[in-house]
Formats: C-alpha cells, structure tokens, sequence
C-alpha cells in the first residue's frame, strides 16, 4: 500500500503518458477570505487525450499495478466554467491502494478516445456517462444510451440542463 | 478487444411475390412462407419476466435452447439519483441513497455518509462506528439471504426463498426496532447514527446470530449441496480471473473468481481496520470446487459463506461496544468545505462508490453513485452466449443484480 | 373419449350391472349402455374434479407448512378447505381470453384435448374389485396411452399461443415425455412379469395373500429400484418439480400456459393433479398391492361382494394414491429444477439402462425363484 | 454435459442424487411438521415497535411556527402557516402531503420544540388522492369555515391592494403625461 506521493512520485519515474500535474487538499489561506482551500483527497491530473495511455501504463507497471477501473464519470462544476472534469478512480488490488484522476475536458469540443481497452469496465460507465453529460467516447463499441431513451433530448447532469416540459405526451410539470 | 453482440445481419432481401391470399400478421407484415428453414429467435426476458429480479431488460437471442447472443438494456429504473443529489442539501439526499440499492440501505447510507465525512474530515464516536458496523453486517446478511434466497427460485426451488426470508424478517424487525423502518432505514448520518440503540436490541443481535448459525447449516445441506443445484450452477457462467479484472467486478462477484480481495480488509474503514488485524474473520474465496473457478456456484458459495463471516463480525462488535455518544460533532444545517472525495465501501454487491464534490454550500456540486451491480451487470452480455436458457436465467440470478442500483 | 368409454361401458361393468337392475323389462340394450355410459363419464368428471380439487388444496397446505406458513386459511372454515372451490368459481366468471395472433381453434382444444385425455385414462382404473369403469384386458397401456396423449394437447397449446415462451414450453414438454415413456413403460416391466398381465384388475387382485400385504414390492430384490425409476418416470411425465420443465415460471413465465387465463387454464390444472392421482394410482396398483391392505383383509371371504368392501377398497386405494401425490409435493418443495438437457440425459443416460437392468435382474430373479 | 464420465462418476452422480434430495427433504419434512412462524394479519398483529416511522403527529400547542421542520424536508412536502397573536398562534394549516412523503423521519430531528413525531399508524387508504394531504392540526386550528373565510378575505385585500396599484399606476402615468384638464376628471 503506498501513500498518494509515493504513487505520484512512481508515477513521474515511468513517465506515465498525458500526466499533468498533482492536487492535494490545502488549507485555506487565513489571510484571504475568497480562498477556503480544498479539503477531501489528493488526485493527478492528466490529458484526456491520453488518458488510455496513462490507464494502459499504470495498469501495466508492476509497482503501480493499478487493474480495477473502479469508476468513471464527469462533473460539470458550473455553468461558466469552460470545462468538465472527466474523474477516474483506479484501484489496485494487489496492493491495495488507490488512485484518484482529473481530466479536464472543454466543453466546447467534448471528445475523449475510449479506454474499453484498457479496462473493459469503462464500457458501461463511458455510454452513461456520455448520455449524461455529451461527452463523445471515441471508440467505445456500443454508443447507445443506457439509463435514458434512445430519443432523450439533452444531456441531464450538465448545469445547464433545463427540464423539459413534456415527454411523449406525458407533461413534466 | 471482447465482442458486442450485435443483432444479426438480415438475410439478404429476395424477392418473393406475396399470394393474394396471404393473410395479414397483427404486427402488419404479410404472412408468407420464406423457405423452409431454422432461424435464431429474438426474445426479450423482461423488463417483466421473473428471472430479472426487477426491471431489467435482456435482449438474448437463441438457437432452439442455445442461447447465441443477448444484450443488456437498462434504465427502466433511472430515478436520477445523481441529478437529486445536486439539488437537495447534503443530509437530506440521505433518503435518496437508501433507494438505490433498497436491499442494503445501511451500507449505502454508510457508504455516503464516509463520502461526506471525508471531504469534512469529522471524528466518529466510538460507539457510532461499532452500531454502524453492527448495522452494516446484519443487512450484508440480509441482502445475501435474498441473493441466496431468490437464487433459488431462479434454479426453481422455492422452498429456501422462504427460509430465507424467515430470517430476513428477524432482520428487519431488529431494524425497525432501532430506526423505525424496515427498508429504507436513513439510520446511518453524516457524522454517526440517528439514535442510539434501544435497551435490549444488542441482546437481541446476540440471539439473532446464535439462532441464524442453527438455520443456515440448513440453508446449505438443502439448496447448496444439492446435487441438482451443483448440476445448475457448476461450470456455468465462469467468470475467469483476467476477465473479472478487466471488467472491474467486484464483491462476491470478484471473490469468486479466486481473487483474494476485501475492501473491509485490505482498504479499511470505520472499525474493520481492528477487526481484520484481530483475525476476526476470513474472505471466503471461490475455489472451483464444484466445477470450474469462477463459476455460479462459486459466487453463491462466497455469498453463503459470507453471512457466516458477518455474523462473526458482529459478535466481535457486541462483546467490545460500550456506552457513549452516537454523533459527532455535526452543526443542524451541513456545510462541507470545498473539496472532492470518492470513497468505495464494501456493499455486499462490491464496491459501492461515493464521489462528492462540494463547493462550499449547503448543496452538493456533484454527488456521483458507482454502483456494483451496474458494473456487474456489464459482464452478462459476455456470458451469456452459448449457454442453455436456463443457464442463462442462473447466470443474471448469480450476478445479484439489484435494477435500483443499476438504473439509480 | 366418449367412445372408448362407451366401448368400455359395453365389456360389463357395475353401471350395466346396476341399470340393469333397476330399468323396466324391454329396455333395449344400447339404451343400457347409453345410460352407463353417460353414467360413467358424470362420475368420472366429477371423480377428477373432486380429485384436482382437493389435490391443490393439499398442495397448497403441504407447500405452505413445508414453508413455515399457513396457506388458505378463510374459504369454508375449517382450514380453508373451500378455498380451491372458491377459485374455482372465481376462474369460471374471469374473462375468456384468447389472444389476437393466437391459433383460435386450435387454442380453444388444446385444453379440453388435454383434460379429455385423461379422462380416458382413468376409465381402466379399478378402485375396488368389481368398482371400475372398464375391465380393459390391456389397461396399462391404455393408461400409457391417454397420458402421453396430453403431450399432444400441450404441444398444441404452445404452438396456438403464438408467444416464444409458450412455443419454449411446448418443445420441452415434447422431448421430455419421448424420453421419459421409455423408463416409464420398461420400468413396469418388472411388476408386470410378476402379475403376467395388463390388465390393472388382475394385477390387483393378485396381490390379495399375505393378510392384504401380498405386494409386488416385496416379490423379488428388483422391485424396489423398478419403483424408484417409475417414480422419477412419472414425475416427469405429469410436467412436476423437478421436471416442471414445460412451465418453468422462472425461465418461462409460465411456459405453454402463459397465455391461457381463466377456465381454460385450469383445464391445465386439473389434467396436472389428475395425471399426478393417476401416476400414483398405477404405482399403488402395480407395486404397493393395489386396493388390498390388512384392513381389507380383515372382511370375511363372504363379504367380500359387499358395497362396505367395495367402499373400504376404494378408500384403501385412493389413500395409497395420495401417499404418492403427497411425496411429489414433498418433492417439489425440496428439490430445484432440472436443466433440459439433464433431463434428457437423467431419462436416455440413466432411467433407462437403470431399468433395464432390473428387468433383467427381476427376469433371471423370477425364473430361478419362482 | 456431453463430456463423458467415468462409471465411478456415474454411480457417484446416482448416488449423491439420491442422497442430497434425502436430505433435502428431511428438513423440509421437518418443518411440515412443525408450527408456521406466520401470523394471521388482519386477526392477529405483530407488536410495532415504538421508534416505528408512520403517520406523523404534531403536539400543537408546543409549536411555534419555526418552519424547521418543513425546510428539513427533502420533498418539501410539509406545509405550515400560522397568524401570530403575541404570544398565541391561530393556526391556519400544517399539511403533510403523504402522497410525497418517504418517512424518512429527517422532519423530526431539527424541531427545537420537540413537537412533530411518527406515530405508529401506517395504514393510510382513501378513494381519493387530496385525502393524502393530511391535516395535522387537530384542535385550535382554524374552522373550515374561519379558512375559507380568510382565504376570502386574503382574495379581497388582494383585489384591493391591485386596484391601489392600478390606480397608483394610472396616476403616474398621467402625471407623465399632460396635465389633466377640468373638464375631464380622472375617475
């Protein structure tokens, strides 16, 4: 089990592909008040575009060893931001640790390549999550919706997502 | 690179003259005889069919009782979990998660409020956390005994589903007496539990868990050794190691196929840190026994085994638990500072994640559910093919496929 | 149906015997064998329906306690003995529905070709010596006859349907009864080498020695397996757990009956528990000495042409029957249900050599012994 | 099952067979014989326990009308006005919509008084759906008669205070305008 900066560190010595930079929770600043800092847990940031690189390469190296696609999904932190964060949580089982991964993604241009093969597991999570948000999985082999109907208009999660009024018929109100 | 099933390709378009007398089909095709030969027939089992075990969809197409193809259609139970818990304050989204997967709602009202509290970084009172595990365990028991019990009736025996059920009454009764409802419980909160247990309900667990030792031996001498249950389940639906990894199984399902993995030990929380180390209990591994690793049999086998392994738990949790408060220090209205969390529980489906991400309101900025039996349910449309119909209905029926959970 | 009755009625029975007795002097005979025809038919349907009607009764107590609960417990009182009456008047009143693609005539026959058969069937069963309504020298397979005939009705009822899963159910139940005939029929072998005939009067009345105990079962070291085999052989003939394999609810809906509603589909029900009696009855008759018990020994030689005899050894016979029908509840309840193609193999792979063996055994046993 | 087996596998299979379905059906033989564990329900009732989450009940008279329980809903089911009196509330509805309501008791828990609970009745049937939003006020609410009667003359102060703005309105408008001539009051 190694702590988040051992794994960065590991992380930097393989060059794993698309890998940006580390986030760790801080405290605020006491001096600003605007600055609250950031609690929770640490993650890395990477690339979108490669992210199936990066998953292929932690997967593959022994000391990180990193075999579980645990989740993937986006956020979308507010409407005037430019971007989604495409988040991953990797997990290891054979050393029990885990990994938590940001991707910023511009919501102008929503594509990211698929990573079905690196883990089959991001199959179902990529199609839900680009229904819920209109991310483009490049790649994935079964693009259909999966929780929504085939003819659902918008995309839900996102900040901006307004109710429809009806469905079919059926009013929403 | 694993195939998806696609639908056939559609046998090439002759053209054939349609007699006058030809009669028109209800679904407005004419009817007329193509040639005389076989072709696979596309059957939808569900969403109403009872081998779905809820609202699910599976598209499979079959040669005679070969099963060639089937596809997974979900969302007929989306209720826009993740949606709600953006619009709703931080503790009131905790009905929510009860709903999702509604036969374990304390590990899911655990699994959120150790979200929270980690992106908070709260103090748990000691008792708080021995109730919690308390509570987690005996309805880990109880969503196995459905698991196990309508497993049964999948494979046609009804009679253990009730057995099953018996004990999982105690279950919800011990729950009603300590939170007031049977399903849904919301007992577990941000910060520890809504109440303290009543006088006399830890008593009460204690014979709980000496009565149901008794009752599960018989669980096992009528359904899992049965030797026409070993015919159904054995090398049936063998999930191979790699492919469990690949597909990012976990829980039971993961633990079947031989792996040796446990969140509550290897990637402890709460109190099972204490517990793993003292040796309490074990994780009960598939080892092909019956047939082959990874099979149907393996994975009910670990579910049976695994009630056993909680009920140790829990008699670990009752002779150290001792008086005190059950809540920390938790203002009225939630405010958690900014900053994102993902923490993954043990479900008795696998792996239940939380991500929350806050912004420093009261309102979550993202509040995302991993949920096992959604990612367990993707392997299915790999088993499926080349199995009988009914091996089919044993392989959806192993997979302990909660649709709440899945569809959220 | 009617014919064979008709044809039975002919051949000389209690019915004949009593129209005889009491119609006017010049009554021409196929007026008495109208009346004892007819006769015989209204018993009959009410016979199978009192059966089927308390055989669900039972079956719903038998798998309610086995499942620690009560089952019916309001209908008519007393444990609710009324309550398959009462379905049964709520079944009459529902809705007859037929669905749109279905085969209409076809659909509508299947049920009543069904229960039909196995009226036939029980026309060679004697109750009691002299208590039946027909002495068919061939009884056995008659019997044999009329329920595979059910087969048909279900294939029909399947294929009518138009729904997959029905077409699923009708299939099954086809391959199923071709395999089990065989373990069925061959198993039988060993209890007719012993009796030396067909007929079920016969094979009953020569188990009468021994204080009323004089039962095939205990002629030779081979009945007992022979039993066994025609036992699982008529679980799956009459479609029971763990060969319920035609409706197998949780793979099938309910297989070849999930369009069929109301009437019609407790049509079904009853051939199930009257094929379930019948099944029983044979191997009471054929292994457990048919109507003869020590109580039915206690009659002097000379009463025995009595009606309180007769009554005893109907009672002695249908009580045995229950015994069985009870055991394939008691089964149904326990054990989950089998794979088709383990059925197949269960029937090819190990019935019928298993069969053959004890006859071989029983053949080698009777000729050195006997 | 096409593999083939061996003739000890083959006996093997007969015999656990035989043997399981024995013991199988020795347990449930031994339940057929023993007393259901079931109850007769609408005769005879399991005891509820007292924390059981049901029909809510409301100690009126310690109320005050703090909202806090209405905000703590996550459906926003509950509903409550009052008209202060200095130290008396007249009370003018506190409705429960139990068509939305989960039970999830979270309305209980902020009530600074202590006033709101869950009692122990569950059962909640009704022909028709606004039933379902249930009055909690038993006493000292206000009369059928005394709502309706406000509610009118909530409608007529509202009437009221639209025509002032109307005419408030106009007025300005014509201030805007020309001056009014005397000929031509404004009405």
């Amino acid at each position: 089990m190694k702590d988040f900066d051992e794994i960065y560190q590991r992380l930097e010595a393989i060059k794993a592909p698309g890998l940006l930079s580390a986030d760790r929770p801080r405290e605020g600043d006491p001096e600003d008040k605007t600055d609250k800092g950031r609690a929770g847990e640490a993650f890395v940031l990477i690339e979108p575009a490669a992210a199936k690189e990066f998953l292929i390469a932690v997967r593959d190296d022994a000391e990180l060893a990193f075999d579980i696609l645990a989740d993937l999904t986006a956020t979308d932190p507010d409407t005037e931001d430019e971007n989604f964060w495409l988040n991953l949580h990797l997990l290891s089982l054979g050393h029990g640790h885990r990994l938590a991964i940001k991707a910023m993604v511009p919501k102008a241009d929503p594509v990211v390549p698929s990573m079905v093969d690196a883990h089959m597991a991001a199959h179902f999570h990529e199609r839900e999550c680009a229904e819920m948000f209109g991310i483009t999985f490049e790649g994935n082999p079964d693009p259909r919706n999966i929780l929504l109907p085939d003819d659902w208009e918008g995309h839900p999660l996102r900040k901006d997502y307004e109710f429809p009024k009806e469905y079919h018929g059926i009013s929403c109100e | 690179m694993t195939e998806i099933n696609t639908p056939p390709e559609p046998p090439e378009a002759k053209t054939i003259e349609i007699p006058e007398k030809a009669r028109t089909l209800p679904s407005g095709e004419r009817e007329f005889m193509l040639d005389v030969s076989t072709s696979d027939l596309e059957v939808n089992m569900g969403p109403q069919h009872p081998a779905t075990h809820g609202v699910m969809r599976i598209l499979i197409r079959t040669d005679g009782e070969v099963v060639t193809g089937g596809q997974v259609h979900l969302g007929y139970l989306h209720r826009c979990a993740e949606k709600i818990g953006e619009n709703v304050e931080w503790l009131q989204y905790l009905p929510y998660t009860d709903r999702y997967d509604y036969l374990s709602a304390m590990n899911n009202n655990l699994g959120y409020s150790l979200a929270v509290e980690a992106v908070m970084g709260v103090e748990i009172p000691r008792r708080a956390t021995l109730l919690r595990t308390i509570c987690a365990e005996l309805n880990r028991i109880g969503s196995h005994l459905i698991a196990f019990g309508t497993y049964g009736l999948d494979i046609g025996a009804f009679t253990p589903f009730f057995y099953c059920f018996r004990e999982r009454e105690w279950m919800m009764a011990l729950f009603e007496k300590i939170c007031g409802a049977r399903l849904t419980y919301s007992y577990i909160r941000i910060g520890g539990v809504f109440n303290d247990a009543p006088v006399g309900w830890l008593k009460e667990v204690e014979r709980f868990c000496d009565v149901f030792e008794e009752k599960w031996q018989e669980y096992y001498d009528l359904l899992v050794v049965n030797h026409i249950f070993v015919q159904r389940t054995a090398k049936i639906g063998v999930i191979t190691p790699e492919m469990a990894v690949d597909y990012g199984l976990t829980g039971p399902m993961l633990r079947g196929s031989g792996i040796d993995f446990d969140l509550r030990r290897d990637m402890p929380y709460m109190a099972y840190d204490e517990i793993s180390k003292a040796g309490v209990y074990d994780v009960p591994l598939g080892r092909g026994e019956k047939g082959e690793l990874g099979d149907c049999w393996d994975r009910v086998y670990v579910r049976v085994q695994e009630m056993m392994e909680s009920i140790k738990i829990i008699r670990w949790c009752l002779g150290c638990i001792e008086d005190g408060p059950v809540i920390g220090d938790i203002p009225k209205v939630l405010k958690v500072p900014p900053g994102e969390a993902y923490v993954g529980i043990e479900n008795p489906r696998g792996e239940l994640g939380h991500y929350v991400a806050s912004d420093g309101g009261k309102v979550a900025k993202r509040c995302r559910v991993r949920g096992p039996s959604f990612c367990n349910v993707a392997v299915l449309e790999k088993l499926l093919p080349g199995t009988f119909l009914a091996d089919s209905v044993a392989i959806i029926g192993s997979t302990d496929v909660v649709i709440g959970e899945t569809d959220r | 149906m009617n014919l064979m009755a008709l044809e039975a009625a002919t051949t000389g029975n209690a019915f004949t015997e009593l129209l005889g007795g009491i119609a006017p002097e010049g009554t021409p005979t196929w007026a008495l064998w109208l009346g004892a025809a007819g006769a015989g038919v209204g018993i009959l349907v009410a016979f199978v329906s009192l059966v089927a009607m308390f055989s669900v009764w039972l079956e719903r107590k038998v798998s309610a306690h086995i499942q620690c609960r009560y089952g019916p417990m309001y209908a008519g009182g007393w444990h609710g003995w009324a309550q398959t009456l009462a379905d049964g008047v709520k079944l009459l009143l529902k809705e007859d529905m037929i669905p749109l693609g279905a085969d209409k005539p076809l659909f509508m026959l299947a049920p009543a070709l069904v229960l039909g058969a196995i009226f036939g069937a029980l026309v060679a069963l004697p109750l009691a010596p002299g208590f039946f309504f027909a002495d068919v020298n061939m009884g056995l397979f008659l019997i044999l006859a009329f329920s595979s005939l059910t087969t048909i009705g279900v294939v029909m009822a399947g294929w009518a349907s138009n729904s997959k899963w029905s077409l699923y159910g009708a299939m099954r139940e086809a391959a199923q009864v071709v395999a089990y005939e065989v373990p069925l029929g061959v198993s039988l072998f060993v209890p007719l080498m012993v009796a030396g005939t067909f007929s079920l009067t016969e094979a009953s009345a020569a188990q009468s020695g021994w204080f009323g105990m004089h039962w095939f079962i205990f002629q030779n070291p081979f009945m007992l397996p022979a039993f066994i085999i025609f036992f699982i052989a008529a679980l799956a003939e009459t479609k029971r757990a763990p060969f319920d394999l035609p409706e197998a609810e949780s793979e099938l809906v309910a297989g070849f009956m999930t369009e069929y509603s109301g009437i019609r589909w407790s049509f079904f029900f009853m051939e199930e528990y009257a094929a379930m009696f019948l099944m029983s009855a044979v191997g009471a008759v054929f292994f457990f000495g048919g109507y003869h018990s020590p109580l039915t020994a206690l009659f002097p030689e000379e009463a025995t042409t009595g009606l309180l005899y007769q009554l005893v050894c109907a009672g002695t016979l249908i009580f045995k029957s229950f015994v069985g029908v009870f055991v394939m509840m008691w089964l149904r309840w326990t054990l989950p249900r089998l794979r088709i193609d383990q059925v197949m193999s269960m029937g090819y792979k190990y019935l019928t050599p298993l069969a053959l063996v004890c006859v071989l055994g029983a053949a080698i046993w009777e000729t050195i012994f006997a | 099952m096409s593999s083939t087996i061996t003739t000890r596998e083959y006996f093997q299979n007969v015999w656990d067979s035989l043997a399981t379905t024995f013991a199988g059906m020795k347990i449930t033989g031994k339940y057929l014989m023993q007393k259901p564990i079931t109850v007769q329900y609408p005769d005879e009732r399991l005891p509820i326990p007292e924390r059981y989450r049901g029909i809510h009940y409301l100690e009126q008279e310690k109320c005050i009308n703090c909202l806090a329980c209405a905000r703590a809903c996550p459906i926003d089911c509950i509903e409550m006005d009052a008209i202060r009196h200095g130290k008396e509330l007249e009370w003018v509805l506190f409705t429960l919509d139990y068509q939305k309501c989960m039970f999830c008791e979270l309305c209980v828990y902020p009530c600074p008084k202590d006033c709101i609970h869950m009692g122990t009745e569950f059962a909640f049937v009704s022909y028709d759906r606004s039933e379902f939003n249930h009055d909690l006020l038993s006493y000292k609410g206000m009369s059928r008669e005394a709502r309706i009667r406000k509610r009118e003359a909530d409608i007529k102060k509202a009437e009221k205070e639209a025509a002032k703005a109307a005419a408030a309105a106009e007025k300005a408008a014509a201030e805007a305008s020309e001056p009014e001539s005397p000929e031509e009051p404004a009405s």
